[in-house]
């Protein structure tokens, strides 16, 4: 897909950095490229937006052809975790310490409307989080109750663009 | 002299090991947390922990109508959100006393059935899963989607419609969804064999299930196991046949009955029930009636003040709808009943004595979907 | 002697039941003609949503900049979690009577569960369903819209 | 076995049972420290064999919390409606019926956690969704959340 | 005979005099070390790489799916995306875990199936090192793994990775006996434990042929046992993810990971070229005896297209049952090996040295 047809351009060009050496961004190329072309997601779904996760990841729509089916169970090993489903706030803690055993660099994708903003549960309800991004940074928000995979597909091309503005120095940044 | 107390070596003894399966755990399937006490790799007890997707849902429904309730009770047991929008429609129907038009019933119960096998076609391709066979996952879901088809030309979304509204539908079914279902049914007919082929056969899956976590009618009533699990030990619960609502006293299907109790048995029985399924589709998707897609509906809906019980058929099992209502158009008390509620209290009973690997199998046999359980 | 026989009974139909196993996926696995996979990137441009698909809620207008939302706000009660907010204003009609026009109709793409209610009773059928579903962004501001477009006015004939 | 017998039946159990017209099932008001009794009875009687609780449901009728149970016999067919009333609303409590029916055990941590009703006997009284230090019941008419609940 | 014109050892023995010629005996033998062992880390990235994009290949297509292909053509640079992205990715070190023991684990594991490698004739005169007993060398070798599989489980400090390790010792224990079993069948056939001449032995035909049903029946035993010993579905119990999350690896993180994941992939290959080495003859071209105008076509074809056509055909087996069964439970896997595979094995040894004795084989 071309850059153009993406339609959140604006935001993106904020991230944007300009200059750096010759060497160390192709470097940052050769580094960006395979990050962003094997993101393997940890398997955690808390409701339903998981099932359309799931299909995404099936034969009719297949994560795989984006090299992201290597669902992980253990987040060591993971470097997406796509929020699929509602944030309740007992359930919080444990997201963050799944957040904190994922190995840098990770990334945060809130898939449907609870992890964005709460969604149906925004208001009158006692025990969920409005939005996921209380508790954890989210890369991508993707709307929807739930979004059909196709839009969970074209949110983590989002994220791939988004990972490929990265450079060795920002993430030494981010580790300290 | 000195009496002499004897006092048992504790060193040797065998301390418990707990483990501990969620909330993020694969076999799960979803946020619930299992504090499981093993001896080697045998579970001596387990303990389920919910409530790490507990919405309040019931409260919530405290402050919104009864139109407003349905996009609520969609996202319970997501698997089943067309059955359990019908429980909440034949509640507030039955109490204000509406005539439905018979379209209504025949389109209801249609898609409840078409419901139904997608839930079950997922319950597949996620015990497959759960068992190791990973190839059982892709074809559970490359079926579903023909059926997620058939939802979306008709009510516009894949997974929580909305379809339908108390006295009838949002709208119409679409032209071509007559067409297409029964072109599913000869699909899914076909590849249902490749099911039966590739796991229901299986020596694997056959050593893993059989006689694997026994439970016997008493215990599956006194647990209030509902649906396949608790027709699988014996429990005739089907809703569909004791309280009929739709059509489904017009339609002519079996009650699936085992006595085994075991999770092979547990299994058969959605797989049968798929077959049923499919039969009752058969008998009505030629005999919609032609008239409204709804009766005619006030724009507040207020039931009068009383105790309404609703109860319907999920995927699951048993679906009950309490609702006290004061006379206003929000309800004073709503309490869902949720079959997967029950079933959990059950996993403790079952498991034990098992080993790891069959506690997994059990889970997956009784088919939880958390987000009911908690709600 | 008979469990001599059981035993490779057993070993027969084992064995027998692995290798149906093994035609089901080695019989997939040769017909490539049964792949069922859409590339969703790059068929976008063939990508048709069935027309009752529900992306996100619009407001159409026509050539004229033109709307039928009169700002009631009916779909702002009838919203189950208040996605929709109504911000209307009174004007002067040039007839001199007092009319109420729609300022924003602010629409949280975030919060919406796509349950319909807004767009089934609306009594002037402004809203409608868009059928785009690429709303993934970088920033969830993004994700409040005002639908009525700047400038717009409602469409002649409609009145309260 | 008919609603009228069933009365009489329950009548004969529990005199001080009071009866509610007009419902789509048989009600019966039964008092709380008849209910275990009661209850056991229902169930292993022959003629009435109530063998399935399908629904036990807490309710805050902001006076006094009660807690409803459907009650459903498999081999007969028919059913019934227990109501028990929790006056005091500081401390309320019940005996449980998880030793009668099993599915009660958690249902009855379930009323606990959301309106605080304390069973008495119960094996494992703790809350079941919300955390330990949860402060308050929320399906409690006054329950009060400033923090997380934010109003339409 | 025409097979000559791909002997290779027409291109090392020259190498190696050359050497020796030049250097003193130390240098010279530390000079072709070092050649070798740049050769095969070479050629361990490769077909580690190859065979995890060929997984996920196989998988995309019983599936009915098609895989990756996003990421250049086909998506053959799949695996070099991943590869790059766990070599920059963070290492965790966990608290209280045994730091020595956790960080030398995935190196034990990695070693184990490099020096198996060692002793496998890829063509004629083209393997490391010849031994006498290959054969035992392989057999030996290739269990060493399981230590650092325990080891990996036992000082992560985690629940799940210590059940997954001992699982993995109690399977790879007894499966080894099995494994060795059936490799002793064909020893019995080919008089020999030496590698080359056993695929010298399989000039006129393949041990899988020449050894009529027993020759057969030790092929089945070998892929099943094989596939338990390099904790391959369905016998992956030792990683079980549906139970244990991800096994004995849980904890593992980064290149750590990717030594235990690249670990699996590279003993699968290594046993798929034993078998192929065993029963299917090795580089040794197809023949059928007396067809001798077919013979010398079959020789023009070289001899390691031979073994990577037989490997992969191995390979492709196991990534078949992998994608088609469900798991076995750790009581029936043991039940597996001692009730079936074993009294199985043994039976074929006798009936097998029998044919040998009666010289029944062709």
């Amino acid at each position: 897909m071309k850059e153009a047809d993406f339609l959140d351009n604006a935001t993106l060009e904020t991230f944007k950095h300009t200059g750096g050496n010759v060497l160390l961004t192709t470097i940052d190329d050769v580094i960006d490229w395979g990050r962003s072309n094997s993101v393997w997601p940890l398997t955690f779904a808390t409701s339903c937006c998981g099932i359309e996760m799931m299909a995404a990841g099936a034969s009719r729509h297949d994560f795989a052809r984006f090299g992201i089916e290597v669902y992980r169970a253990s987040p060591r090993q993971s470097d997406l975790i796509v929020v699929a489903g509602t944030i309740v706030n007992k359930m919080a803690p444990v997201l963050k310490r799944l957040y904190d055993q994922m190995s840098e660099p990770k990334y945060v994708i809130a898939m449907g409307a609870c992890a964005v903003s709460g969604g149906p549960f925004y208001y009158n309800c006692y025990h969920v989080v409005r939005g996921v991004d209380h508790v954890i940074p989210v890369d991508v928000y993707i709307p929807g109750c739930p979004p059909r995979p196709e839009a969970l597909l074209y949110g983590v091309m989002q994220l791939q663009r988004k990972i490929k503005l990265a450079t060795i120095a920002d993430v030494k940044r981010i580790q300290k | 002299m000195k009496e002499v107390i004897h006092t048992p070596v504790k060193a040797l003894e065998e301390e418990e090991y707990h483990i501990n399966m969620g909330p993020q755990h694969p076999s799960t399937h979803g946020v619930l947390r299992l504090v499981v006490s093993l001896q080697g790799e045998i579970v001596k007890s387990l303990k389920p922990h919910c409530g790490y997707i507990h919405r309040g849902i019931e409260k919530m429904c405290e402050k919104d109508t009864y139109p407003q309730i349905i996009h609520l009770t969609d996202r319970m047991d997501y698997l089943s959100a067309h059955i359990n929008n019908h429980g909440v429609c034949l509640l507030v129907e039955d109490a204000l006393q509406i005539e439905v038009p018979e379209r209504v019933k025949y389109i209801r119960t249609i898609i409840d059935e078409l419901t139904r096998i997608q839930s079950h076609q997922l319950w597949w391709a996620c015990f497959g899963m759960d068992l190791g066979g990973l190839t059982c996952f892709f074809y559970g879901l490359r079926d579903r989607e023909k059926i997620l088809d058939i939802f979306e030309e008709s009510c516009g979304s894949r997974l929580l419609h909305s379809y339908y509204t108390p006295g009838g539908l949002m709208w119409d079914i679409h032209p071509n969804f007559q067409k297409s279902v029964k072109d599913f049914i000869k699909y899914f007919r076909k590849k249902i064999k490749d099911y039966d082929r590739l796991l229901s056969g299986n020596i694997i899956f056959m050593e893993r299930t059989k006689n694997v976590g026994h439970l016997s009618k008493e215990d599956a009533i006194s647990y209030g196991i509902t649906g396949p699990s608790g027709r699988a030990s014996g429990f005739s619960c089907d809703i569909r046949k004791h309280h009929p609502y739709g059509v489904y006293d017009k339609a002519d299907f079996r009650e699936i009955l085992f006595t085994e109790g075991d999770t092979y048995h547990r299994y058969i029985a959605r797989m049968d029930e798929m077959h049923e399924s499919m039969k009752i589709i058969e008998q009505l998707i030629d005999n919609i009636p032609a008239g409204d897609f709804s009766a005619k509906m006030k724009a507040v809906i207020k039931l009068p003040a009383g105790e309404y019980y609703q109860r319907v058929e999920t995927a699951r099992g048993e679906m009950g709808i309490y609702c006290i209502s004061d006379g206003n158009k929000t309800p004073y008390r709503i309490k869902f009943r949720s079959p997967n509620f029950s079933n959990l209290g059950v996993l403790d009973h079952l498991s034990r004595g098992f080993k790891i690997a069959d506690l997994v199998a059990i889970g997956a046999s009784l088919d939880f979907v958390i987000p009911d359980i908690d709600r | 002697m008979n469990n001599f026989f059981k035993y490779f009974a057993e070993i027969y139909t084992g064995v027998k039941s692995l290798l149906i196993g093994m035609g089901v996926t080695g019989k997939y696995f040769f017909s490539p003609g049964q792949i069922v996979t859409q590339q969703y990137p790059e068929n976008r441009k063939t990508l048709k949503m069935y027309d009752r698909f529900k992306g996100e809620v619009i407001m159409p207008h026509d050539a004229n900049n033109q709307h039928r939302c009169t700002g009631c706000g009916i779909c702002e009660n009838n919203c189950p979690n208040g996605s929709i907010e109504i911000i209307s204003m009174r004007i002067e009609t040039p007839e001199g009577k007092k009319q109420r026009i729609i300022d924003k109709h602010i629409y949280h793409l975030s919060m919406c569960t796509f349950c319909s209610l807004c767009v089934k009773t609306c009594p002037s059928n402004a809203l409608a369903f868009g059928q785009e579903f690429e709303h993934a962004v970088f920033d969830r501001a993004k994700l409040t819209k005002i639908l009525n477009q700047p400038g717009s006015t409602i469409l002649k004939g409609i009145e309260e | 076995m008919d609603q009228d017998k069933l009365k009489e039946r329950i009548t004969a159990l529990v005199p001080e049972a009071e009866f509610e017209e007009n419902k789509q099932f048989l009600t019966a008001f039964i008092p709380a420290g008849k209910l275990h009794t009661a209850a056991q009875n229902l169930k292993e009687a022959e003629d009435t064999a109530f063998d399935y609780l399908f629904c036990q449901t807490g309710v805050d009728m902001t006076k006094y919390l009660m807690v409803v149970y459907h009650l459903n016999s498999t081999k007969h067919g028919h059913s019934v409606v227990l109501k028990v009333k929790a006056d005091d609303r500081v401390n309320p409590a019940i005996d449980t019926v998880c030793d009668i029916w099993r599915t009660a055990e958690f249902l009855e941590r379930e009323i606990y956690d959301l309106l605080g009703i304390h069973f008495n006997n119960h094996p494992d009284m703790r809350r079941i969704f919300l955390d330990e230090n949860w402060k308050g019941h929320p399906l409690r008419k006054d329950y009060k959340d400033e923090v997380n609940i934010v109003e339409l | 005979m025409a097979s000559f014109i791909y002997d290779f050892s027409l291109l090392t023995k020259p190498i190696h005099e050359a050497l020796y010629h030049w250097l003193p005996p130390v240098w010279a033998l530390i000079a072709e070390m070092t050649l070798i062992g740049l050769i095969f880390l070479l050629f361990y990235a490769v077909v580690g790489l190859f065979l995890v994009y060929a997984e996920r290949k196989v998988c995309a297509f019983m599936q009915n799916r098609v895989g990756p292909n996003r990421v250049g053509p086909y998506g053959i640079f799949q695996t070099i995306a991943d590869f790059i992205k766990l070599l920059m990715k963070e290492l965790i070190m966990i608290k209280n875990s045994d730091k020595l023991l956790f960080n030398i684990a995935p190196f034990i594991v990695i070693i184990a199936s490099f020096m198996a490698i060692a002793a496998i004739p890829f063509a004629k005169g083209l393997h490391a090192i010849d031994f006498d007993i290959g054969i035992l060398y392989v057999i030996a070798v290739s269990s060493l793994g399981v230590v650092g599989v325990l080891l990996a489980g036992w000082s992560s400090n985690n629940k799940y990775s210590l059940i997954g390790a001992m699982r993995s010792g109690a399977q790879i224990v007894s499966y080894e006996l099995s494994v060795g079993l059936s490799l002793i069948t064909i020893v019995i056939l080919a008089g020999t434990m030496q590698f080359s001449a056993i695929v010298e032995g399989q000039a006129n035909g393949w041990f899988i042929f020449k050894g009529h049903i027993p020759a057969f029946i030790a092929f089945v035993l070998f892929l099943i046992s094989s596939t338990a010993e390099t904790n391959r579905g369905p016998f992956d119990l030792a990683e079980a993810e549906s139970e244990l999350t991800a096994g004995y690896h849980t904890e593992y993180s980064g290149i750590k990971f990717a030594f235990f994941f690249l670990a699996e992939y590279m003993n699968m290959f290594i046993v798929a070229s034993i078998a192929a080495t065993v029963f299917l003859g090795g580089w040794m071209p197809f023949h059928v005896s007396s067809w001798t105008g077919f013979n010398n076509i079959m020789d023009y074809i070289p001899p390691f297209v031979w073994y990577f056509g037989k490997t992969a055909f191995v390979i492709f087996l196991m990534m078949w049952f992998k994608w088609t069964f469900p798991r076995l439970r750790i009581d029936q896997l043991l039940t597996l090996e001692w009730k079936y595979l074993l009294p199985i094995n043994l039976v074929n040894i006798l009936v097998m040295a029998f044919i040998v004795l009666m010289g029944w084989h062709f």
